[in-house]
């Protein structure tokens, strides 16, 4: 019965924390430029204004995709809410990634077509780090059920530091910002103009927003898990990671996507070297 | 509702102008007139655009290129032309390569004066060209709504029969 | 009272020593300014200038339209651009450039503007 | 073998403010090959001598490049002194420098956040772009244009600084300098921008030369040539030494641009403090018979404007090659081999001012 109340809970707040945090965000980083920024509800002008333009439509596979993309992202969210395998819930959010990348090359550009390379890359760089957490979770707490994992009276993130300063490090490619927004970025211009969105217009880049705002609050959520020993403590612990996040975004340039990948590798090697010692530690102490 | 109002996005271009005009559009989003306040972007990205900022007199080697970046904006979208050049073709007017103006090759909905145009000014025209953009929009939603209307008649029409 | 630390020269030169004079100018380790032509009339001159320490080096070759200039690109690299240009705005036909535009250097609404016999036309002369 | 794509590259593209194209032959994401073409922004204005006096051709030269404006109308007017045997006022010379000196600060602030900005370091663009605005401001001071100024003319300077704004000048550049020198750390200090810079697109020192690059192109990689060494204007009596870098890759381009900016204020400080006493202008009659080569420092490097009079009022021909054309071929040779993701980088890194080069 929680678990249900946590999805109805998820689909319709969700989208509205997203767009808050994408709003405070864009304040956030104007402040960082010394600008005063857009106003707060910012993004919510703009996935309306989204959904009056006109549809134009390059090849029609692509509002499929995009659609299952939208899907899949609010199905993995809905599965961690809901209290689900934490397992199924990090495959689902991978399969939505795959549906964007196919949305991106359905589009004939070679902009689109590099995006969506890229996005690739960056899903080989960011994979190995999320696994890694599910499976430090598991080591400390026992069980792969996102309701046990946050229900847990055991601090996590004494146990995995590592594996946290890791998950950090790539949540910059999941939020799209500097130093590894390289597939497609949300405030600076690139060199591939805009990625893997780049074919994409009117309602169907509405689409992708609103993705966006339900795969920030569920990357949000996973942050929480590793302070879910104390509520406040892990409700700071986001805001904290968040504003870091903002202002990594605001002190670094793009990287090239080599190095995105190695940094990936780096912080995922930091993970490996945390679970084994942790488990040395278990094997220990048991 | 009216979000178009409150998130026009930006595409620029260069059409044969001295570059004056171009550095004015670009100041317009840095710190001092930060257009993002109204929701303004900067997109360079045709098909996210709804607002197309032209400088330039346009050259023959331009004239597809406008057109193209022109198609290539979905409705509803404005144009406006920045600066004397973009206008009459301004001090450049009688070279042999320039056209002269911008409504030479597609429509134009607002004219910023100045050589070049002050970033208040391109701001100014800016705010002018929403109010085109917004009674543009409410057409186009009109128009779906009566074609709507004829194929649902139609459809009655046919089931009577 | 300005004083400006700099000397210019202009010297004349024949078509066939353009070559051999350039060859010289690059040995003695100045380098390409600019190639630019003037419209004169009944001919072109076209300006080669160089310059070493201030030393500016010019030199001039006077040629009747339709007379084919061969290429400076085998001895500076990057005269390219200018002669591309010569070819697309003035009509003279330049040989043996490195990287040929054969006419799409520079796109006018009105083909070799600036030429004496051809202007208007449409037909590229660096086939 | 990889497979080759070709991937257009402009004129319309969000990090070029301006058009030109570029044909990159990739494999994979490295660039083999670079086909580059122009004429986007070709108006034709040197044929507007003919249908315009000399005097008049001011407004025209200015208007060549809206950036390094005021250094073209200097340009163009010192050619014509220099047929028609002028001598410009020593109040006038110093105001000239100022004005150019200005322009200067203000196109490599500019150059500066669009370099930033291809790097995706969108904080420092924007942070650039605020500094730049305080030498806007000063030029609409003294000039009432922000970026075209219209102040120079055959035979002076048409608007005199009086005495107490030159002081508040003076004033100005000392917090100037200082957000400079904290904009500038940034640019060559932090590890991003260094990584993104540091060995990229390098020119060696004879390639540069015998490419014919001009300005911090050719500076960057050890070329001691800046053409305000000559001593047009007031440079002469300031005395000038020129920056230079010697590694040749783009930090060293984006290092010569940095420190340039010191030297520009500081020779701004001391027109200021030796600013002679005097007319700013002198009357010109007739007009030019004669040709001459006149050459000018600009921001991006010497521009050339070679001018020739028949002893009317309009001109036989004015010719002007801006220092962008001659780096195109150095940016053609430093493309290939470069990550797609380092083209914007390479490209602005020679500052790329299309309206200067297709005039």
């Amino acid at each position: 019965m929680n678990g249900f109340i946590g999805v109805v809970l998820f689909l319709i707040l969700a989208p509205v924390a997203g767009g808050l945090i994408a709003g405070l965000d864009r304040k956030l980083t104007a402040r960082m430029q010394g600008r005063v920024g857009p106003p707060l509800l910012q993004p919510f002008y703009d996935v309306g204004k989204l959904f009056e333009k006109e549809r134009v439509v390059v090849a029609t596979a692509q509002n499929f995709y995009i659609l299952a993309y939208l899907a899949f992202i609010v199905l993995s969210g809905a599965l961690f809410f809901a209290g689900g395998d934490l397992l199924l819930t990090v495959f689902a959010f991978t399969l939505a990634h795959v549906f964007l990348v196919l949305g991106a090359y359905a589009a004939h550009s070679p902009y689109s077509h590099i995006g969506a390379e890229r996005e690739l890359i960056q899903v080989m760089t960011y994979e190995p780090i999320v696994i890694l957490a599910v499976v430090g979770f598991y080591m400390v707490t026992g069980s792969f059920y996102v309701a046990d994992i946050a229900t847990t009276t055991v601090p996590a993130i004494l146990y995995l530091p590592g594996v946290f300063l890791g998950f950090a490090a790539i949540l910059t490619i999941k939020l799209r910002k500097s130093p590894f927004d390289i597939s497609t970025s949300h405030h600076a211009h690139q060199e591939i103009v805009k990625g893997v969105t780049t074919e994409f217009s009117g309602s169907t880049l509405g689409q992708i927003e609103i993705a966006h705002w339900y795969e920030n609050v569920f990357l949000l959520g996973l942050v929480y898990l590793f302070f879910a020993w104390n509520p406040v403590i892990g409700i700071i612990a986001v805001v904290v990671t968040y504003v870091a996040e903002v202002f990594i975004d605001n002190v670094t340039a793009r990287v090239r996507w080599q190095a995105a990948l190695k940094s990936g590798w780096l912080a995922a090697l930091l993970a490996v070297a945390n679970l084994l010692i942790l488990s040395y530690m278990m094997i220990g102490g048991a | 509702m009216a979000f178009l109002k409150r998130s026009p996005w930006i595409l620029h271009y260069d059409a044969s102008s001295c570059n004056g005009c171009d550095i004015e559009v670009l100041a317009c989003l840095t710190p001092l007139y930060d257009v993002e306040r109204f929701g303004i972007i900067n997109t360079g990205n045709p098909k996210h655009a709804d607002v197309l900022l032209i400088t330039g007199g346009v050259n023959e080697q331009n004239r597809p290129v406008v057109k193209n970046l022109y198609e290539q904006m979905p409705e509803p979208k404005v144009v406006i032309a920045v600066g004397a050049c973009a206008a009459t073709g301004g001090i450049f007017r009688e070279c042999y390569n320039i056209v002269g103006g911008i409504d030479k090759v597609i429509p134009v909905d607002v004219y910023v004066p100045g050589c070049a145009a002050r970033p208040e000014q391109i701001i100014d025209g800016v705010v002018k060209a929403l109010s085109i953009l917004e009674e543009r929009r409410e057409r186009m939603t009109g128009e779906a709504q009566v074609q709507e209307e004829a194929r649902h008649d139609a459809a009655e029409a046919g089931e009577s029969r | 009272m300005t004083t400006v630390k700099e000397e210019q020269t202009t010297t004349s030169v024949a078509l066939g020593d353009l070559i051999r004079e350039v060859e010289g100018i690059h040995a003695d380790g100045y380098r390409l300014v600019q190639i630019g032509c003037t419209n004169i009339g009944e001919a072109y001159e076209i300006n080669y200038s160089f310059d070493k320490g201030y030393r500016f080096r010019n030199l001039r070759l006077t040629v009747e339209p339709e007379i084919e200039v061969p290429s400076i690109t085998g001895i500076y690299w990057g005269a390219f651009v200018y002669e591309n240009e010569l070819h697309d705005l003035f009509g003279i036909p330049v040989t043996g450039i490195n990287i040929d535009f054969k006419g799409t250097f520079f796109k006018t609404a009105e083909k070799f503007p600036l030429s004496i016999t051809r202007k208007g036309g449409d037909r590229c002369q660096n086939v | 073998m990889p497979k080759r794509i070709v991937v257009p590259f402009g004129p319309q593209h969000p990090v070029l403010p301006e058009p030109i194209h570029l044909d990159l032959v990739l494999e994979d994401e490295k660039v083999v090959d670079v086909i580059p073409s122009i004429g986007y922004i070709h108006r034709g204005l040197e044929q507007l001598v003919q249908k315009r006096e000399y005097p008049e051709y001011v407004y025209v030269a200015e208007r060549i490049c809206g950036i390094c404006s005021f250094m073209h109308a200097l340009c163009y007017c010192q050619g014509i002194e220099h047929i028609m045997e002028i001598e410009v006022p020593d109040r006038a010379r110093y105001l000239r420098t100022i004005w150019s000196e200005l322009s200067r600060l203000h196109s490599h602030l500019l150059w500066l956040g669009l370099f930033a900005d291809s790097m995706g370091f969108e904080n420092l663009f924007m942070r650039a772009w605020q500094l730049r605005e305080s030498v806007l401001d000063i030029s609409e001071d003294t000039s009432g244009g922000r970026i075209i100024q219209s102040t120079c003319k055959v035979g002076g300077v048409r608007r005199d600084i009086e005495q107490g704004k030159l002081e508040e000048i003076h004033r100005v550049m000392d917090t100037f300098e200082e957000k400079c020198r904290g904009l500038g750390n940034v640019f060559l200090n932090d590890e991003t921008v260094k990584y993104r810079l540091q060995g990229l697109g390098v020119i060696s020192k004879d390639e540069a030369y015998t490419l014919g690059s001009a300005g911090p192109t050719l500076r960057g990689s050890g070329v001691a040539i800046d053409h305000r060494e000559t001593g047009y204007a007031a440079y002469g009596d300031l005395g000038f030494k020129p920056v230079v870098e010697t590694a040749g890759d783009c930090y060293a381009r984006c290092a010569v641009r940095v420190r340039e900016l010191y030297s520009s204020i500081d020779l701004i400080r001391r027109a200021i403090e030796e600013m002679p006493e005097g007319g700013i202008d002198v009357k010109v009659k007739g007009a030019p018979n004669g040709e001459y080569f006149s050459r000018v420092e600009q921001p991006r490097g010497e521009v050339v404007h070679y001018l020739l009079g028949d002893g009317t009022k309009h001109l036989v021909r004015a010719r002007i090659r801006t220092p962008t054309l001659a780096n195109v071929p150095a940016l053609v040779k430093m493309l290939p081999g470069a990550q797609l993701a380092d083209v914007p980088v390479v490209v602005l890194s020679i500052d790329p001012c299309i309206s200067c080069t297709e005039r």
